[in-house]
Parts: C-alpha cells; structure tokens; sequence
C-alpha cells in the first residue's frame, strides 16, 4: 500500500473543516483527506456513537470531555510531536504565562492529557499522552451593531437589557450558551458561582429562570445554532447584541456592516479545538495520521486559521505563513497597515483599524471561563431543553 | 291541441365549438303530452334536452314554456325538472332526504319537506324505503326515487334523459309501463330522450325522430310507424323493408311480406326465431336485403333453410313511397 | 386453491413486510425499549426505569410543548384545509377543459419539487424586519415600524407549514372532487339549490374523504415536525419533535425515546379517529 | 364561450394568489440567486451575475455539493426502482386478501403517518446497538423506503382498485402462465401509474430529510448537504443550489411528460375511428 | 345427438360462503350447437359459465368435456375459450398482437403467429385493423377481434358472457347476426350468456333457462317458447299471459288472446303501440293481467281506451297449462 492510496476522513465543525486543508493536505503530504462539515451537535454525536464513521475527529476540547470516556479515540504520543514543545501553555499547564489564572471551565488542559494509550481518564497534568493536539482557539465576547445601538458597551449585561428587547440572541448550544448565561448573570449580581464551569443545580435554576423571563419578555430574536446563522442574524439587522464568534464578525463587517467583537470588563469566554485520533486507526494510516498531526502545527495551516481571526496552537510557525503586517494585526494587536485580506481575498480590515480587544495576551489573558462540561451537565441539558422550549 | 301552456322550442342552434349538436330546430311539444325524443347516438338528443332544462346555454334561438322565453332562466325557474340518465341521486342522503332536497334549499323546515317527500314517495311506491341510502336499492328502486325527486319541484315539464337505459330488459318494461301511467296521472308533459324504438312507440302519444342534428320527422307514433318520410326514419324505426322499386325507394312493412309461390324471387340468408314470429331474412338477385315476418305456424308449417329460394308477396296498398 | 392464494399472497408482501419489519417496526421495538434505558453524558446504558416518563409527564414545560404542537396542527390544518378546499374546488368544478386542470394541478405541484429546506429558508428574507414584506409595507404606508411578528414567531412558522403542506390537502379533496358525478351538481341545480348551497350540501358532504385524507396528511406532517419550528421561530418556540431532536442532539437517546413513545401514540391515536371517518383503500 | 360566474372570478384569483404563494418563495430564492459576487441573503440585491452559479461548480469551503447530488441521486434511484418493485408486489399481494394483509396495511398506515424523525431515531439506535455502521446505502436507503413505500402502496392500491380483473382472466384462459400474465399484461396496462409511482419515490428520497438525518452516516446526501449549508454557508451559493435543484426536477417532469406527449403521438398517427360503428 | 364430445355438467355446484349461486345443476351441451343460458340477474348464469371456463373453482360436481373431468384443469388447458362481456382486449397491444397473444404466450415465433392471427382476422373481417390499438375502435369492432382473440386456441366450446350488452340497439342486432353465422361456419359450441329473451330466441338451437340457482327448463328454443313448463318461464320468455283457469295456472300466448263480443270480461287497463301489434293489457275480474297482442290494424280498426270493458276469446288448443 503507498501512502497517496491512503484516505484518511476527517469531520468537524464547518469552522476549521475546510477543503482547503484537504487540498494542501494532498500537496504537501500526498495522501487523501476527506472532510466532512457538521454542525456542532453532530459532531459531538458522531464522536461519541459512530467510532468508524471517522479517521479523525476534528472537535473541542468540552466535547472531548463528553467523548473521550466512550473510548473511540486514542491517545497521541507527544514524543512524535515535533512542534510539541512549542504548544502555547494553556493547553499544556493550563497557563498563558507563569503568573495567569487558570480561568473556570473545561480548560483544555483538564481534558487535554491522559495516562497511557488505553485510559479513559484524564490526567491533571502533561504525561506525554495528549487526547487531542490543539488546532485552533479564541476568546470569544458579545459581537454588537455599533450604528444601531449608537453608545458603548462594556458589560455582558447589557445582553438582557431591555433597551434590546426583541434585538438580542444568544446561541443555542448548550455547553457554551450556559457559559454565556452565567457571564451575564454574574455581571448583573444576580448570582455568586462558586465555578461557572460546574455549577449546582441550584446555580443552573437561578441562571435559566433569569433567562426564561427574559425571553418570555420577548429579549431574544431568536436563537442560533451556527456561525452563519449569528452572521445572517446581525447582517439582516435583526438582532444588534447577540453571542458571537470572532469570524462571524469579519464576516459581517466583509459585506460592509459594522460590527465589533466587543470586549467586556468581565472578560472573555473561551473555546478551543483539536484533532483527536480514532481507535481504529492503525498503521500506515496511523503514521499518516501523525504525520498530518505534524504538518498541522508546522504553520501553514496555523497561519491559515489566524488569517481568519482564530488563533493558532504554535503560533511561532504560523508567523513564518503571515505577513508581518498581518501578525501585527492578528496577533500582536498593531493597526493595519494595509487592507487585511482573509485567506480568500476578503478584505477583512482596512489599514489603520486594529483588532477588538488588542493583542493575543490582552485578549487570552483575559479569558473568565472556557466552554464546559459540568458534572451535573445532565440536568443542565435538561433545563436548557426546557428553556429553548418555554 | 295547441293551448298557450305548450313548450316550443323556436330556431334552437347549439354549437360545441365548431360541432353543431343542434341544427336549427323548431317544434311544439304539446301541453300535457308523452314526447319521446327518438334518435341514433350523438344525433343531438341529449343538447336538446339539456337546453330545455337549463344545463346547456342556448347558442341560438330561444325556448318559449307558457308564452314567456325561458332560456336565460337558471334550471330551477324554468317549471322543468330533469331525471338523470344515471338518476344521480346524492349518494349521503336517505331516499326521503333526496326527494326533499329541493324543499331543504328552499328553506322549507324538517317536518313539513318530510311531509311533501313522503306524498310523492308513496306515488312512486318507495314509502317502505324512504330511509334507505340509493347504494342500498335496486335499479329500479333508484328510478322511482329520481322521478319522485324530479317531481317534487312541481314541474310543467319533466325531462327524462334515457330513463330506462340502466335497466335490465325486464325491469325496462315495467318501469315504462308505471311511467306512463304517471304521466297519465300528473298530466304534466314528459320528454322522454331514447334510442330504442320500441320504448318509443309504446310510450310516446308524439314521436321526435332526430338525426344529425335536425329533426327528420315528428308526429303521433303510429303516424311516424305507419309512414316514415324518409328512409332513415323507416330503418330507424325497425320492422320495415326499404326497398327500390321502379326506380322509388320505398318502404314496405316486413309483417306485411308473406312467402308465396311467385312474387319477388329472393334467396334466403338467415332465419331469426323471435317467439310468436320466425324473421326471414332474403336477398333479392337486385342484391337488397328483404326481411319478412312470418307468424312461427306458418313457418314451422313450411319451414324454410339458409340458402333456400323463396319468393315474396305484399299488398300493393301497402307500399309506402319515401321522401329521399 | 385458498392455500395458495394466501401462500402467494405472502410471497409478494414479503419485501413489503421486511422492509417495514426492518425499518418500522424493529426501530419501534427498540425506541420503546430505549425509552427505559438510562443515560449517561456520551451513552446509553440498558435499564429499566420509568425515570423518563417520570420527567416527561412531570415537566410543565414538556406539557406546555405537547399543547404547542396541537396548537400548530389545529391551526395549521384550518388554513390548510380552508386554502386547499378552495384551491381544489376551483380546479375541479371551474376549470373547465381536462387539459387546462391538469395543467394548473401540475403548476400547484412543481414548487413541491424543491427542497423543503431551501423553500423555507427562503421566508426568511421575506419576512425580515428588513425584509420586502416589510418593506414594501412601510413604503405603502400601511406602517411606518417594521412588523416584528412576520419573522420568528408562531405566525411564521404557520406560514411555513401552511406553505409546505397544503398541496397534501389539495390532491386528495381534488382526486374525490373528479370524482363527484357531475350530474349530480346540475341534480342539485335542477332542484333549485344555489351555488352556495350546492357546495354546501352535495360537494361538501361527498368530498369528506379527501378532506380526511388530506387531513392525516396534514396532522401527521405537522405533528411530526421539528425543523421548520426551529428555522421558522428562530428556535424561540417549541414543539414535541424539536423537544425529540434537541435531546437526539445531546445524545440522550432515552428520553429522546420516551418522548417519541408519547409522540407516536398520540399521532396514531389521531389518525385512529381520523381513518374511523374513511376507508382509505376504498377512496383512492 | 359561456358567460362565467362571479364566483369564477373570484376563485380564479384566489387560486392565483395561492399560486403566488407557492411560487413567491422560489421566485426569491430564483431572484436572489443571481446576486452579485458582494450579495448577499437577503434584499436589496448587489447587482446581477452568474457569480453564485459559478461558485457553486467550484470547490466549497466546507463540504461536498457534487458529491451529495451524485449520491442522492443514486439513492434517489435505488429507492425509486426498490419502490416500484415492492409496491407493485405488495399492491398484487393485496388484492388477494390474504391472511394478515389487514395487520400489514395498518403497518403501512403506521409507516406513512409515523413523525420522520422516529424512524430516524429508531434505526440509527438499533445500527448503533448491533454494532453496524450506518450508510446512506443501507440504513438511509431503508429508513427513506418506510415513507415512499407506503406512498408506493397507496398508488397501486388506487390503480388496482380501477384494474379489470378480466384482462388477467382474458390472458389465463389464452394460456398465459402467472408470471406471463403478470409480466405481458398486468405489468404493461398499469405502466403509466408506474412511472407515477416512479417519479414519486426518486422525488420523495431525493427531497428526504428528516429520516436520514440519522442515518445516512459519514456522507450527507443533498438535503442534509442543504441542511448544513443553510447554517454553514453565508453566500447566496446556497440559493444557486435552490435554483438549479428546482430546474432539475423541471427538467424530469419536462422529460416525463414529453415522453408521455411523444407516445400518445405515436398512437394517435395510428389513426382511430372509435365510436362510428362498425 | 348425443355424441362422446359433449360438454357435460354434473351435480355442479357453486357456493361463495353462504351464498348458492349454482344450485346441483346437471346439463349436457351438444357438441356444435348453440346454447343460451337465459335467467334474470342473479341467478347464477354468469357462475356457471365461469366455471365451465375455469375462471371460478367448482364447489362441488364436476365438468366433463370430450369424458374426461376438466374441472380441475387451468383454463387454457380445457379446450374452452371465453369471450368477456367488455371483451377484455389487451389495451397495450394491437389488433393483431391481442389476438396472438396466446400463440406468444406458447413461445410461437412472430412470423407464425402473426400468420395465425391474420386468418382469424379475416374470419371476422378485422384485417384491415390488425394495427391498431383497442382504444381505436368502435364497439362492434372490439367485440369482433376479442372472438378472433379466443378462436385463434381453436377451442371446443366459447363462452360468451353477455357479449352484446355493451352494444347499442341497433348494432346489437347486427351483431348476433355475426355471431350465429360463426358459430355455423365453424360448427363448435357456443355457450351463451344473456338476459334478454329475444337474443336467445333469435340465436340459440337450445335455451337454458336459470332461476335461482337451478334451471328451470332447458330445450330448443321453439320448445321452451311454445311450452313453457312454469309460470317463472312464462313469464320470463314473454309474450305470455299466465292466468288461473279450473285451479290450474295456464299459460296462453298474448298473441293468441283476441278481443270478442263475448268471452272473459275484463277492464283495459293499458294500451301499448308496438308497431306491428296493440299491446292491450286488461284486468279480469278474478285481478289477473291479461294482455292481448293486437295487430295494429285491427286494433285501430276499433280502438279501446284505458278503463273500457272488452271481453277476450282464444282457441281452448292454444291453453298450455303449467307445471308450478
Ligand atoms: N360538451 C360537449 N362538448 C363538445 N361536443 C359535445 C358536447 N356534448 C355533446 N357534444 C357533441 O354534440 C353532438 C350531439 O351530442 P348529444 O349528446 O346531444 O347526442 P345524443 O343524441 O344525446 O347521443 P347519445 O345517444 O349518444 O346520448 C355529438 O356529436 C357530441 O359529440
Ligand atoms: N365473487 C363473488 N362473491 C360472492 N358472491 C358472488 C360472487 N359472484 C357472484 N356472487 C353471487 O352469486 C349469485 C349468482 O351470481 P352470477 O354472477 O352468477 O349471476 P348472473 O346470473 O350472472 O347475474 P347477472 O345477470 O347480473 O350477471 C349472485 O347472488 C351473486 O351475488
Ligand atoms: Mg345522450
Ligand atoms: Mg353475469
């Protein structure tokens, strides 16, 4: 068998699920990658259910914890990872610097390493045994209309204010839309959370019944489930304060429409993605599966991603596929010298503008809480079932 | 006897487009008589009828009933009712409830309708079936039913659109004898639309022969039987030779030709049984076709093969010269 | 002789009978069984318990939701069946020459053709608080706000439904409708019923069937549904199927299956009462 | 040309609304579809192009356009020959009242009136419990047969309910085997009501989405293809699908329908005096 | 003559669940005559004559054709051959692919079968036909190639189930004509089904006549019309008046009642035209019918009106009295 025989399937999210990597995939590497797009909830159900359906899960980290103790991926060997020691340090030890905070949530790094090949159990720290390889992550904020909204938004309250009544949406995924509740239920002090990333089921009532009489009150637009969707919803005006994530907002303000990633004094909501291997993947597709882990983080396809407002898990590499116009905008928070294109020719910025929120540390170091999976994770899906259907 | 309550139908044209159903017809149906409207398939019987009942628009012409023009009244002003070929009776409603139906769109309330409907169902002898759906009565049950609902509405004129066509032979009979006596009884006039010649003469007091969209005679059924005009009508009718004779078509009645020993010489070519008669059917060498009716003890007396040679005689005065 | 009617008889319902043993029934079978399954955050365990019946009918909002779903199947069907009736009642007694109905029945049916999915995204550009209902509302003066309740709203997601389903009303009331004898509209004529009353008494009443076909149609489609309540309500309102879909999505099967045990029973105890009203085999 | 009602007028127009209304949806996605490379979803329109069409034929960011046509396609036409030939046995099975047929009709009935999403739910659970793979080819191809059969059923059951038996007697007593009889008169004289049922089943799958929601595996077809392009796909590309989709299926009625209009020609050249007698 | 070829029924019974439709009926039908199974709707004519096809199973008896039991053979297998009431043509094959098909269905080769349905379509004088589709034909036509289609099995017998009630008066007449003509040229049985008494007189050697289940009398047709052994025959034959004369019921033609000075007094009740005769139906004071067949002649000669009083006379040698 020669390797450009080999086909190895990968599904995700459409947001790093993308053909391009295919195609330099087959380049660079010679052997075949297919790519399958779903939406977030499919994705955490084909992982947990369809071990066979794949060669390559593409999924984040709060859905690695769903997964992982289903036992249909295996565990990396870090010591094959060549860029392995320059991984930024949230998802290694949890820490962006020595000195930051670990935030609440499913931080990657909890989920991040296991025991040994054959463990169902995370481990606290590095063992040399990773559960995914980190792809891609962002902090993420509300994304507002600035011209129909006309003053300053500093606070994630103001996703419940009634000025925005029938103008205000929040995402209709779980795990990361209860993160978003509770950002916003303890920046009004209508709530004290021991950990916003596991709550109590006392904690997960006061937080929906805020939420149930806002939307009985008519707060929401509507609820959305993809990035396009959120996109769609802000481009069309009818909604000007909503959950969103950073690309969707390059996407709004591509057509033309103002739109900013507002950064808030309570801090960012984080998220981050990786690429976990398939039980059943063995041999020669095993080795190309890691030589795929390999040129994943060997820049091209970091610089790809942060071309496009994500952030790469070595960012060092990625430079070397960025301008140094583009770094300085993307990841050192400069304003843009020129017009900043996306990897599709999309004008994204114009020379001058800067990012929201600044540089990679401003917006990583402030990150309150990662998307979570909590213990009683079973009861909040239950509730927030009974809170989409109220 | 013309009377001024008589339908007339004055100049009637229909058009199907560029089909002429309806020629240019005109004629009286006399007050309170039974008309029949005899003629081969698609001649124009039909459009006629449904002229007169308001279900065809006129193309040209105008139908005059009691000295007043009818023809742009809807079929419920007109002082007509129609009974259906097929009797569409409405299929969800009891027998009493169809014969009623008229009286319910009138605003008439439950007892009294009920009341009017039973009256006409015992006239038609269905009382003991008037909760009965139509699916659930014979052929000739369903008649009675739509006569009795056609008659409900009072009508001067019933038009009844081969009536008896559904029937077995048997039934046929029967129901046209209570016909008539209906008509008899209601001395209302009926245009009765057929193609059987037989159902014609034994019930029409006037005949209406059609063909091709005009009328080729009209007159007393025995009149139309006794002296077909033309030789359509003779063959129509049935029971008639037409036959050339010095260069005449005429018509010669076929119980009229006896078999003799001279006469017209004719070789056999078929032998019908028809119970009381043996129908004689004969080639003149002049190549025409001669039927003879010859009463069965006659013929069972001298009994006749395929094949055989004959000859035929008549009585002169029984010859009857045809118009074309 | 009677063996082998039965004997043959068998032999050709036999593919029908595996496919919907198979494809029918087995899944049945197993989402009953499901349904008292346990859960865990990524699996299901075997079990029995009644913890998920429990939880449904214990739940307001669970109760809230069934009542939802009626609600839009009940209102849904009155304009469905209203439209529809109408539709077919023009094409079957108005239109006159065969070819020209046919035509027009074939015009009603083509949108049919594409994705549902597609025709309802496609409101939405429509009824946008930007959209050209409503801006071409503000432009006539009728108002000068944007009408909020055009998008994301029970008045949407009707619209949808209305939309996507009243063709299944329409064939069937249109099929008994050809099917009504005509003379029995010129029996009702004759007899002096107006047009109104003709409909009333006689089209009406014989088109019963289609109207109960149609009907099932309409009600199972309806109650059954989940995308178009998501799309179509920006996920603001709810009905059993998105209740069953978002527990699908969080991979809790069990109570996805106890909540469709609930479902299915309701839908056949419906239809149930519904095929009381027609003997489908015998009007088609 | 006789003198209309009001009422027709008034119904005319109300049917046209109605038809404006079916249309309206597809009319905009048409409109939209041919937006200009800045367009977007919704109105105003950013100028007129090809630009979305073009796109579409290109490689998408995320996911397979071409690919989940060509294997809804070939689904389309498995479910649609499967359908054909199970209905046609089922509909001949059932016109011989045998016994159970009245438990198998109720299960046909269960088929058709069940909410999509069961089957959905029901076969993706019992693939994932025996440990089998799902498949648009296997699970996706059944689960989408539990909704066109009993259409399929429906059809034949209407056709037969109008089937003179005398033609299945006329060719027994020519001497006609079961199998003759079936395949060179029964299968012939109800053709046309087959390519009913035929066009029924490929559209019914192709269109089908909530059943193979679950369970059509790895590859999506078409509609969940639309279904994740509606939350994944921001450009009016998606409605360049809509547009193309919609003149795909005209152009199979149109084929359909010229073959009929070219048979009944070829009859008609035959020439008929039917009803001028002997 | 009785010969080893005939077509026999023995102790034959038909049943569908409760129902009798063929009551232990035993016949035998001469080879190359031509039989008419006569009987009112329902009486089990059509059972009958699908069993003998094989299109029905026999609930008890047997059939036996040329001695040997056919009733357990398919149909094909009999030597019988069945013409349908609405002929059944193939509507998806020509002319002259209906009529080979049984030649196809045996795997003859298309040149030769195509030969073979060509001479048959010449019998009936379809040749001219042979391309095109049922649908393009007129009644009559369809009926000639569906007897092309069920001779070209050279079969002993053909059954024919009301092969003339899908036509209309006129080409009805035409037709048997046809049928009779075959029938003697090709000098096979001919089983044939109807309702009406005038086709069986007018084709049959021999008339069976069913009521109920069970035939009533069978014999040639003059004999059954001549001496009807009961009042149901009588009556169903027509043309005869069935009274009570000295507690016996009689039966006596119509056309043999004439009108006297003296005689049975009676009230007339109806006048029926015919053409050729005056139905006159009169009421005796016992409450009997009578209708006396007048030639019309005669008749109008003198003419009576409903409700006069007549008397009626006949010949005592033209009473035939009856058995039940
Ligand atoms: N609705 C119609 N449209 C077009 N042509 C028609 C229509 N109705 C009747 N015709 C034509 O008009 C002519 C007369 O038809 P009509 O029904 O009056 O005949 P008919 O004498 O009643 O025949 P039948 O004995 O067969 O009922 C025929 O040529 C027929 O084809
Ligand atoms: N398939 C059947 N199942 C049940 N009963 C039947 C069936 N066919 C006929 N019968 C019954 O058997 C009896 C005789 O029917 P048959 O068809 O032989 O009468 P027929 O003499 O041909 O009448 P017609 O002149 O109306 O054709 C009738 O009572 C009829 O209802
Ligand atoms: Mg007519
Ligand atoms: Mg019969």
């Amino acid at each position: 068998q020669e390797i450009k025989d080999i086909t190895l399937r990968q599904f995700g999210t459409g947001v790093s699920n993308l053909n391009e990597v295919g195609q330099k995939v087959k380049e660079d590497l010679g052997f075949n990658l297919e790519m399958t797009a779903l939406d977030s909830d499919s994705v955490t159900q084909r992982a947990a259910t369809q071990p066979d359906s794949f060669d390559i899960a593409d999924i984040e980290y709060w859905i690695c914890k769903k997964v992982w103790p289903t036992g249909n991926l295996q565990a990396m060997d870090t010591s094959k990872i060549k860029n392995y020691d320059k991984i930024v340090g949230i998802f290694k030890s949890g820490k962006l610097t020595p000195e930051s905070v670990i935030a609440q949530g499913t931080a990657p790094h909890s989920v991040g390493f296991v025991e040994g090949p054959g463990s169902t159990t995370f481990a606290k720290e590095e063992t040399g045994w990773m559960t995914l390889i980190p792809t891609i992550y962002n902090a993420d904020t509300l994304g507002i209309r600035p011209d129909l909204i006309g003053r300053p938004i500093e606070s994630w309250t103001e996703l419940l204010n009634p000025e925005f009544k029938g103008k205000a949406s929040i995402l209709d995924i779980s795990s990361i839309g209860i993160m978003d509740m509770a950002m916003v239920c303890e920046a009004m002090g209508e709530i004290q959370y021991a950990d916003k990333g596991n709550m109590t089921k006392e904690e997960i009532d006061k937080t929906f019944a805020i939420f149930t009489e806002a939307k009985k009150n008519g707060q929401f637009r509507a609820f959305w489930k993809t990035f396009d969707e959120s996109v769609n919803l802000m481009a069309s005006g009818e909604v000007v304060i909503q959950s969103m994530w950073s690309p969707a907002i390059t996407a709004v303000k591509s057509r033309g429409i103002p739109c900013v990633y507002q950064p808030l004094k309570e801090g960012y909501r984080s998220w981050g993605g990786g690429i976990g291997l398939s039980k059943s993947l063995t041999g020669m597709e095993l080795d190309a599966a890691y030589e795929y882990i390999n040129w994943y983080l060997s820049g091209w396809v970091g610089g790809f991603l942060m071309r496009q407002g994500y952030y790469s898990a070595v960012p060092e590499t990625s430079k070397e596929f960025m301008t140094a116009d583009e770094w300085g905008y993307w990841f050192e928070g400069k304003p843009a010298g020129g017009d900043i294109t996306n990897p599709f020719g999309d004008v994204l910025a114009k020379a001058g503008d800067t990012r929201d929120g600044g540089s990679f540390y401003e917006r990583m170091g402030h990150v309150a809480c990662w998307n979570a999976v909590m213990d009683e994770n079973q009861y909040m899906v239950r509730k927030w079932n009974e809170f989409i259907a109220a | 006897m013309r009377s001024g309550q008589d339908l007339e139908l004055v100049h009637l044209v229909k058009r199907y487009g560029d089909t002429v159903a309806v020629n240019d017809i005109n004629h009286v149906f006399l007050n309170g008589s039974y008309v029949c409207l005899l003629g081969p398939s698609g001649c124009g019987k039909s459009s006629t009828l449904r002229m007169i009942a308001g279900h065809e628009s006129v193309s040209e012409g105008s139908i005059v009933l009691d000295g007043s023009d009818i023809s742009a009244l809807p079929p419920a002003q007109r002082g007509t009712a129609m009974m259906f070929q097929n009797y569409a009776l409405f299929p969800h409603l009891s027998v009493r409830d169809n014969v009623a139906f008229s009286l319910h769109m009138k605003g008439v309330d439950k007892p009294t309708r009920h009341k009017a409907a039973n009256e006409l169902l015992e006239l038609v002898d269905m009382s003991h079936l008037a909760d009965r759906l139509p699916a659930q009565l014979s052929g000739g049950q369903q008649q009675r039913v739509a006569l009795a609902r056609a008659l409900v509405t009072k009508p001067r004129v019933l038009l009844l659109d081969e009536p008896l066509s559904a029937l077995d032979p048997f039934l046929r009979i029967r129901m046209r004898a209570e016909l008539k006596r209906l008509q008899r009884e209601l001395g209302i006039t009926f245009i009765h639309v057929t193609h059987g010649q037989d159902e014609a003469l034994a019930l029409a007091d006037e005949i209406v022969v059609m063909n091709n969209a005009v009328i080729e005679q009209a007159g007393p059924a025995r009149d139309v039987w006794m002296a077909p005009r033309t030789e359509f009508v003779a063959k129509f009718m049935g029971g008639h030779n037409v036959i050339s004779l010095e260069g005449h078509k005429i018509a010669l009645r076929a119980d009229q030709v006896r078999i003799a020993d001279t006469g017209l010489p004719a070789t056999v070519t078929a032998v019908e049984y028809q119970g009381a008669h043996v129908a004689l059917t004969a080639m003149t060498p002049g190549g025409e076709e001669i039927v003879a009716l010859v009463p069965e003890a006659d013929f069972f007396a001298m009994p006749k093969q395929t094949g055989e040679a004959v000859s035929f005689v008549w009585d002169e005065g029984r010859v009857h010269r045809l118009l074309a | 002789m009677a063996m082998s009617r039965h004997v043959s008889g068998w032999l050709q319902a036999a593919p029908l009978t595996v496919v919907l043993g198979g494809f029918l029934i087995a899944p049945i079978i197993m989402i009953v069984v499901v349904s008292f399954w346990g859960a865990t955050e990524y699996s299901i365990y075997p079990a029995f318990q009644f913890d998920n019946y429990s939880y449904l009918f214990g739940s307001a909002v669970v109760w809230k939701v069934f009542l939802a779903t009626f609600k839009y199947a009940l209102i849904t069907w009155v304009f469905t069946l209203a439209i529809g009736f109408t539709v077919a009642y023009f094409l079957a007694f108005h239109v006159r020459s065969q070819a020209m109905q046919t035509a027009l029945f074939l015009l009603c049916t083509i949108p049919f053709w594409t994705s549902n999915i597609i025709r309802m995204i496609s409101w939405i550009p429509f009824l946008g608080r930007n959209g050209i209902a409503n801006s071409a509302l503000i432009s006539w003066g009728v108002v000068d706000q944007p009408v909020e309740w055009l998008l994301y709203s029970d008045f949407s997601v009707i619209l949808a439904f209305v939309h996507l389903y009243t063709l299944f009303m329409v064939v069937p009331i249109f099929n008994t409708m050809m099917r009504i004898d005509r003379s029995l509209i010129e029996a009702a004529v004759d007899n002096g019923a107006s047009a109104f009353q003709t409909l009333r008494h006689v089209i009406l009443p014989l088109t019963k069937p289609g109207i109960m076909i149609g009907t099932i149609f309409v009600v199972t489609l309806v109650m059954g549904d989940f995308i178009t309540v998501r799309f179509m309500s920006g996920s603001q309102k709810a009905n059993v199927g998105r209740l069953i879909s978002n527990d699908i999505a969080l991979l809790q099967y069990p109570s996805a299956a106890a909540t469709s045990v609930v479902l299915l029973i309701t839908v056949l105890m419906v239809i149930g009462i519904l095929l009381r009203f027609v003997n489908i085999r015998k009007e088609l | 040309m006789e003198k209309r009602p009001l009422s027709f007028y008034v119904l005319a127009v109300f049917f046209g609304l109605f038809v404006l209304f079916l249309y309206g949806p597809t009319l905009t996605i048409g409109i939209l579809s041919f937006q200009g490379p800045g367009g977007g979803l919704t109105f105003p329109m950013q100028g007129v192009s090809l630009h979305w069409f073009r796109e579409l034929f290109e490689q998408q960011a995320v996911g397979d356009i071409w690919g989940a046509f060509r294997r809804s396609f070939v689904l389309g036409l498995m479910v649609m020959v499967t359908t054909v030939v199970v209905s046609v046995m089922a509909g001949l099975a059932f016109r011989k009242r045998f016994k159970g047929s009245a438990v198998l009709f109720y299960m046909a009935i269960t088929s058709l009136v069940i909410p999509s999403i069961l089957i959905s739910l029901g076969v993706g659970l019992i693939f994932n419990q025996l440990g089998l793979k799902v498949h648009w080819a296997t699970s996706g191809f059944g689960s989408q047969l539990t909704w066109t059969l009993p259409f399929g059923l429906l059809i034949m059951f209407a056709v037969f309910n109008r089937f003179d038996k005398s033609y299945e007697e006329a060719a027994r007593d020519q001497g006609a085997t079961h199998w003759q009889t079936i395949r060179h008169v029964v299968l012939p004289i109800i053709a046309p009501s087959l390519i009913g049922v035929a066009l029924f089943g490929f559209t019914l799958s192709y269109d089908e989405f909530a059943r193979t929601l679950l369970t059509s595996g790895s590859y999506n077809t078409l509609p969940l293809e639309v279904f994740g392009m509606t939350t994944n796909v921001t450009t009016p590309v998606i409605y360049a699908l809509g547009t193309l989709t919609t003149l795909f299926s005209f152009g199979i009625i149109g084929a359909f329908m010229l073959s009929v209009w070219i048979a009944g020609r070829r009859r008609a050249r035959l020439g008929s005096d039917a009803g001028k007698g002997v």
